[in-house]
């Protein structure tokens, strides 16, 4: 898998298509692998890909294809479509671009294969459906399903909607998974206050770090509103600030309509707050409210929040629907 | 469908024959009315004093209960009628009335007007419908040219009343065509007939009696039909001269039914 | 650093006599960058005006803010005056603390504290308002005018006189309006079709005059100078060509059972018909509903008979677009449905009309020959009653709640006319007040008193029913006399209240004019501006703006044919500077706010922008100034905050915000 | 007896006789008209002007039928009867005072009286 | 029957469109039809020019209830701005649903020009439900810091 897509990247380099190859490389450890970009084979034997390599490249793309010369990207399935938004946004030179599609059973938590009572982790293996965990304390194994991200558990389905070719490995029929809104309808079916408890437990945790932010490929101004003195939306003077109070809302209305529920932020979260159920409520809303949109599905599509009909629903809904 | 429903003083004594054809035709009609229990006396005129309170209680009671149970309230008394509907309307939008009579009454729960009023002519024309009724009709009283007699109470004021046209009606009209009869429409069908004064003043009932009967017979009017126990009374008590024939509307209702025994 | 100044206006007592605006001065006098503070009396008047010039020169103001009425009477005003005072028009801001204060609210305390607020808000923004300078349209020199009775009529000579184009587009099929079904006109008794008709006659001459009759205004677009109108015309069946007006058709036509509108349903008309015989255009339509042809297939009459060709029964309509620069209406009025006053029994008793239908009875074309008779049965009546105020002056929600203004005078000449001709008659005017302000008005009502003997009680009608003889039986009250009366009549006629025509409110939403609870046209200005739509461009001719008659009818139609004149004598209009405006340093060139913009007016390309201090050529969004309205829409479509909108600036808006909630 | 003021009757009917404008369409349309010495619209415009003795003394609170005719017809909403019951209530509220005393009913009753005239009759001539 | 407090006044932002809705309440105005002077308008061209931010920023300033009244949908002065408004209010009152935040807080309604009494009477009925909620405590902070 990781050989393969090593030697495509060389061949490509060597044959001039691509300037440079934007892909993943270890990180601090073996188990967070990060986003970088290699301009010579050699640099490529760095190259890692495997069930740690949960970035999404897709916003890297928007420096990357700007570019001289086209910029090799590795995209799996779910990061096709941050990929299209931003095609449709007019942020990334699809000309420049050479997409190798790769295939994905779920990338891994290590969080998880930690909770379930792993220490001193070596290294993890993927044979299969299970993982072989090779400890300082001796060898384990766990089932894959179990050690996978939240936001794999809802996995979109192996197909992507674009590249220019597919790694060998990809399995482009699988299909999504079910249950995709069930934490957004728990949260909905509870009380008000108790819905309200729960956000108080987890916003509150919130360390402004601004990794959700940073890794979202929606996410993408040039310079963000909050970031920015001409609007009087910035104010880091104290935790009292209109920033402060209301950056995760205001993110999520940002990116709604925009949002192809990638889930990268809730996977950077030092402080592991749901982030992306935001997200997902306003996916839901929309999908209920104006029919079913996929962000990043196609290029061509208006967003449903820059389209209206003219008999949609009052806002009054909200209040109706009990 | 079953209805909470509210007699009144009358319709147990003197007008036994309203209170039991309108049980009676409802059962061939396909509804039920269930007594409300240990109702009590609306006391006949609706008390137009803003600041009586006290004399509202019975019909709050009867609303209440109504509530409670979920369903609307019938009456058939237009008196009855008028009395509830208005302090239903009072319970409903009148702030001052709303406070001072929850606080007096201390129920689980304030009543503020939630219970639909209907009277049973209403009933008949938007519950039943009065295509449905004339299908129900085994006896047409074809040939008997009948005046409807409104009065005052059921119509106005018609904000509050909601019956019918407060000029020009038609709801009485309608149901003695479904009842196979021909309706004649006369101008003083909907003018007062000076009831709450025949006890009293006999000369000014009479007059205003006069003038109903006179405007009817003038139409082409046999008889007259109506809701109202004290209308009746008037009607026949003090007509000069040669009177008319006046029922309730409930009779002639059964009698289409086929449930009361044609009297000759 | 901002000097700004506060001005607070009594309006008289309107602001004064709730609001302290001497607190309210004082009070703002110590928020930061409030360098000036006063009040007085008129702001708007010429005083009022040279207190703000004065304070710009003297402290050197950079920024205006005027508690006053609302901006949309005044901020004009001092705007201009701002202006003319050395400082840009766009640095005045308006606290609102008349419409939206003092009006409002009762306690004092409460009153202040709040036009305070609204103050401090106002302050709060005009301290970020940047200069703006007003960019210049074109004007397309031609008028609309909607509705082509004798308002819209003059308006459009008027206009047609002073050398520009207009269209006339009238629903019916005919020019000539209520006017036109009018028999003698007070208080001169000219009669209406001989003062009328000539001026229909004109209007279809004209060369400038084009008349769309039988069509109606489907969907309009564009702004002041500039609007986009599709006019639907409605099939008329009839080649307006080729058809020579003999009128054959109609009389052969043998479907002759449709109410006549025109007569007010007193007698029928043909399915094909030409409302009344001086019509123009004089070329009939046919009653898609009523013609047997049309519905069924089978007659054709008409099309046989027609020796023209003309007719044509595959018509469809037609949408056609023009443009205008400046749009009035004059779509008038109808008296209202009597369905809620059955105690006069209109809707039960032929012998009840309305005044509008004893016109049309009156009327020498009308359907009796002008020969006046109870319509239940042809005879001639010999009791009259008239009853005034049907419907008017109503505050429950029976009818209307204003005076309908024309009533008392024509009733006057109806019975003046009435006894004209039929001397015998008795005729008795029920009135709750006779109102006559007008020049020779309540001489002329006073004639009908001394001179015809027309009985006037001051009293009321309670109920009007059928007497068992067959006539009317009216029971009323005389108020002097403190009796009630029970009188028998043969008819009776009820001054019934008028409102605007129905479909005003459509034309209103089309044109976004303002429009009253009563569904009238709003004004700009009760008193200065009484022709003019607070819309720009759209101007108010007749009784759609309120109750008239005909002098005061043509007067308005006059000042609003000036004002259209004095707008489509400019060559450029000057435009709303409040445009949206992109920041390209932080555009990211992303499109949602090209997708929202309903004019086109955002336009995307790759330009060299200067970001960071460092040059970079990318992908921005550009605002046409010239086609963008101001409306927003972009601005919130924008992620990066980018895109805003000058004069509601997103700073400008949040400083409010924060002032208020503070 | 003592005479209420116009404050307390427009307070007990709820009515602001300032709404009227004497168009007497209540006058025209009450079938007792001939029965009062004092007519609908004069109650309106005696309360207006604070003469309200007259009012108390006037035999017209017996003879109004609560027909409601005038309430319905009036354009302004002001609604006489409330005014007329205001000043009859206000008269019953008295000590000692009554349209209809109990020696007087025997008399008037007859067999088939419905109850309800009898209730009416009651609230409307007693306390 | 308001059982709250005398003393606590609400807080209440009125954006209002200023074709329709401003003019609506210039109308009130005129016809002297009082609402509580806890409302307090800020006047934007189009219900469109609305960010959510501004009702945001203003919940967080410490408004008790914020309010957005527009043209009618279909009557927009700049044909369409409305529409998107309601998309963007539908979906935004939602998501302050889906926080836990009271629902009461926030509206919108549509009043045209020649609506001077529903303006009215919207803002008394907006009121009556902000003062029955009492002082607004979950939106000031999005963030929900626990104190």
């Amino acid at each position: 898998m990781q050989a393969e897509l090593i030697a495509r990247a060389k061949a490509l380099l060597a044959d001039g298509t691509v300037a440079r190859v934007l892909g993943w490389r270890k990180g601090d450890t073996d188990f967070n692998a990060e986003p970088a970009v290699f301009e010579t084979a050699e640099s490529l034997d760095e190259f890692v890909y495997d069930g740690f390599c949960g970035a999404n490249l897709s916003k890297y793309m928007i420096k990357n294809s700007k570019l001289e010369g086209k910029t090799l990207v590795f995209l799996k399935p779910c990061d096709t479509y941050s990929f299209n938004q931003l095609i449709k946004e007019n942020r990334i030179n699809r000309d420049n671009t050479y997409i190798i599609a790769v295939g994905c059973y779920g990338k891994l938590d290590i969080n998880k294969i930690k909770a379930a009572g792993n220490k001193a982790i070596l290294s993890v293996a993927e044979e299969g459906a299970t993982l072989k965990i090779h400890t300082a304390y001796g060898d384990a194994e766990m089932a894959r399903e179990e050690a996978v991200l939240d936001r794999c558990k809802v996995c979109k389905g192996g197909k992507h909607v674009v590249y220019d070719e597919l790694a060998s490995f990809v399995d482009e029929e699988k299909p999504a998974a079910e249950g995709r809104f069930d934490e957004v309808k728990k949260l909905e079916a509870m009380k008000p206050e108790e819905r309200f408890a729960f956000w108080q437990g987890e916003l509150s945790r919130c360390i402004r770090c601004n990794a959700c932010r940073n890794v979202c490929p929606a996410c993408s101004c040039i310079k963000c509103i909050f970031d920015n003195n001409n609007y009087d939306a910035a104010q880091k003077v104290n935790t009292s600030s209109f920033e402060e109070q209301m950056f995760h809302i205001i993110r999520a209305w940002h990116v709604a309509g925009r949002c192809t529920d990638c889930g990268e932020c809730s996977r950077v979260c030092p402080e592991n707050i749901p982030l992306h159920l935001l997200n997902r409520k306003f996916i839901s809303d929309i999908n209920e409210f104006y029919g079913e949109f996929q962000a990043g599905e196609d290029t061509t599509s208006r967003a449903p929040l820059t389209n209206f009909t003219t008999d949609d629903v009052e806002p009054s809904i909200v209040k109706e629907r009990g | 469908m079953i209805y909470s429903y509210f007699p009144g003083c009358t319709l147990k004594n003197k007008a036994k024959d309203l209170d039991l054809y309108a049980r009676e035709s409802a059962k061939a009609l396909g509804f039920e009315l269930e007594e409300i229990p240990e109702w009590q006396c609306c006391g006949g005129v609706y008390p137009l004093a803003s600041d009586e309170i006290a004399t509202k209680l019975p019909s709050v009671r009867a609303l209440a209960d109504a509530k409670s149970k979920g369903q609307d309230l019938i009456t058939v008394c237009s008196a009855c009628h008028h009395v509830i509907k208005r302090v239903n309307d009072d319970m409903a939008n009148v702030n001052d009335i709303q406070t001072r009579v929850n606080n007096y009454m201390g129920l689980d729960e304030p009543y503020l007007g939630e219970t639909t009023v209907l009277h049973y002519l209403e009933v008949l024309r938007d519950r039943v419908g009065f295509d449905e009724l004339a299908k129900k009709v085994t006896n047409p009283l074809t040939g008997r040219k009948i005046g409807a007699y409104y009065g005052c109470l059921l119509l106005r004021p018609s904000a509050t009343m909601q019956f019918d046209d407060p000029e020009n009606p038609t709801i009485l009209e309608d149901f003695i065509r479904a009842i196979g009869a021909e309706p004649v429409v006369y101008a003083m069908r909907n003018e007062c007939c000076g009831g709450y004064v025949s006890l009293k003043a006999k000369d000014q009932a009479e007059s205003m009696v006069d003038r109903v009967l006179s405007s009817a017979k003038a139409k082409g009017a046999e008889e007259l039909i109506t809701a109202c126990p004290l209308c009746m009374y008037n009607l026949t008590k003090n007509c000069k001269g040669e009177g008319m024939k006046v029922s309730y509307f409930t009779e002639l209702l059964a009698e289409a039914l086929g449930i009361k025994e044609v009297q000759s | 650093m901002q000097r700004i100044g506060v001005f607070v206006c009594h309006c008289g007592t309107n602001i004064a006599a709730t609001v302290d605006v001497k607190r309210v001065a004082e009070t703002l006098l110590k928020e930061p960058g409030v360098v000036h503070a006063e009040d007085y009396q008129y702001m708007c008047s010429e005083a009022g005006q040279k207190l703000i010039g004065d304070a710009i020169k003297e402290k050197q103001l950079t920024g205006i803010v005027v508690c006053s009425c609302s901006p949309r009477m005044h901020e004009n005003t001092f705007r201009k005056a701002a202006e003319r005072y050395g400082i840009n028009p766009y640095l005045v801001e308006i606290a609102n603390i008349r419409e939206q204060c003092s009006w409002i609210h009762k306690d004092k305390e409460e009153a202040t504290e709040k036009a305070i607020i609204l103050g401090r808000a106002a302050v709060a923004k005009v301290m970020l308002n940047a200069p703006l300078q007003a960019g210049t349209s074109p004007v397309t020199k031609r008028a609309l005018v909607i509705g082509g009775g004798i308002a819209g009529i003059q308006t459009a000579l008027d206009i047609a006189d002073a050398g520009f184009e207009v269209d006339i587009v009238e629903r019916t099929p005919s020019i000539g309006g209520r006017m036109s079904q009018l028999d003698k006109t007070f208080p001169t008794l000219d009669c209406a079709a001989c003062i009328l008709t000539p001026k229909m006659v004109e209007a279809n001459a004209h060369e400038k005059i084009t008349l769309f009759t039988w069509s109606e205004v489907e969907k309009v677009g564009g702004f002041v100078g500039d609007f986009k109108v599709d006019i639907r015309k409605k099939a008329r069946y009839v080649d307006m060509d080729k058809c020579t007006g003999c009128g054959e058709c109609q009389a052969k036509c043998p479907n002759k059972k449709t109410p006549n509108e025109f007569n007010r349903g007193l007698n029928n008309r043909s399915a094909i018909y030409t409302p009344f015989a001086q019509a123009i255009p004089n070329v009939p339509v046919i009653d898609k509903n009523a013609c047997t042809y049309l519905k069924t297939g089978k007659c054709g009459v008409c099309a046989k008979i027609c020796k023209a060709g003309a007719i044509n029964y595959e018509a469809q309509d037609e949408i056609i677009t023009r443009e205008y620069g400046a749009i009035v209406v004059a779509t008038g009025f109808d008296t209202i449905k009597l369905d809620k006053f059955n105690e006069y029994g209109y809707n039960t008793n032929k012998d009840v009309i309305t005044s509008l239908e004893l016109e049309r009875l009156m009327n020498a074309a009308g359907p009796t020959g002008g020969h006046v008779v109870r319509p239940s049965n042809g005879e001639d009546p010999k009791t009259i009653v008239f009853v005034q105020c049907v419907g008017s002056r109503d505050t429950t929600c029976r009818g209307k709640t204003y005076c309908s203004k024309i009533c008392c005078m024509y009733t006057a000449k109806q019975a003046m006319l009435l006894k004209d001709h039929y001397p015998w008659l008795d005729i008795h005017v029920f009135y709750i007040d006779v109102r006559t302000p007008g020049k020779n008005f309540d001489e002329f009502y006073r004639r009908a008193v001394e001179e015809y003997d027309v009985d006037y009680i001051k009293g009321q009608v309670g109920k009007v029913s059928e007497a068992e003889n067959g006539r009317l039986l009216v029971q009323a009250s005389d108020l002097l006399d403190n009796r009630q009366i029970k009188m028998e009549a043969d008819l009776v006629v009820l001054a019934t209240a008028i409102e605007p025509n129905e479909g005003v409110r459509r034309i209103a939403s089309m044109l976004t004019a303002s429009i009253d609870t009563n569904d009238f046209l709003t004004e700009a200005h009760a008193k200065l501006r009484p022709v003019e739509s607070p819309t720009a461009g759209i101007f108010l001719s007749g009784v759609c703006q309120g109750p008239k008659d005909i002098p005061e009818t043509v007067a308005q139609a006059g000042a609003a044919a000036s004002k259209v004149i004095g707008l489509l004598s400019k060559d450029h209009l000057v435009t709303n500077p409040c445009t949206a405006k992109c920041n390209q340093v932080y555009c990211n060139g992303c499109s949602n706010c090209e997708k929202v913009c309903p004019y086109g007016a955002i336009s995307y390309d790759e330009q060299m922008v200067i970001r960071f201090g460092a040059r970079e050529t990318t992908r921005v969004a550009t605002v046409n100034t010239a086609l963008c309205q101001g409306c927003g829409a972009c601005t919130v479509a924008c992620p990066s905050g980018a895109m805003d909108l000058q004069g509601f600036s997103n700073r400008q808006i949040l400083a409010e915000v924060d002032a208020i909630c503070r | 007896m003592k005479t209420v003021t116009a404050d307390q009757i427009r307070e007990i009917s709820g009515v602001d006789t300032r709404k009227c404008m004497k168009c007497g369409r209540c006058s025209a349309s009450c079938p007792a008209y001939d029965e009062m010495d004092i007519r609908p619209h004069q109650f309106i415009s005696y309360v207006q002007n604070g003469n309200i003795e007259p009012l108390m003394n006037s035999k017209s609170i017996s003879k109004c039928l609560s027909c409601f005719a005038c309430v319905e017809r009036c354009p302004r909403n002001v609604k006489p009867a409330k005014v007329i019951e205001a000043v009859r209530v206000s008269v019953l509220r008295q000590r000692g005072e009554t349209i209809l005393s109990a020696d007087e009913m025997p008399e008037l009753l007859d067999e088939n009286m419905p109850q309800q005239l009898l209730m009416s009759a009651f609230r409307k001539y007693k306390k | 029957m308001s059982m709250n407090n005398s003393e606590w006044k609400p807080k209440i932002v009125a954006f209002c469109c200023n074709w329709c809705s401003y003019a609506g309440a210039d109308l009130a105005g005129s016809s002297r039809l009082a609402y509580p002077a806890d409302v307090k308008i800020i006047r934007v061209p189009c219900s469109c020019r609305v960010n959510p931010m501004f009702i945001l920023r203003a919940f967080q300033k410490g408004a008790d209830g914020v309010i957005l009244c527009g043209c009618h949908p279909g009557d927009c002065h700049y044909s369409t701005g409305n529409y998107y408004a309601r998309r963007r209010m539908t979906t935004l009152f939602s998501m302050l649903d889906f926080l836990g935040v009271e629902k009461n807080r926030t509206h919108v309604e549509w009043v045209s020009a020649a609506e001077g009494v529903k303006f009215s009477a919207t803002m008394n009925k907006f009121i009556e439900q902000v003062r029955e909620l009492g002082p607004n405590v979950r939106l000031e902070d999005i963030r929900c810091k626990q104190n």
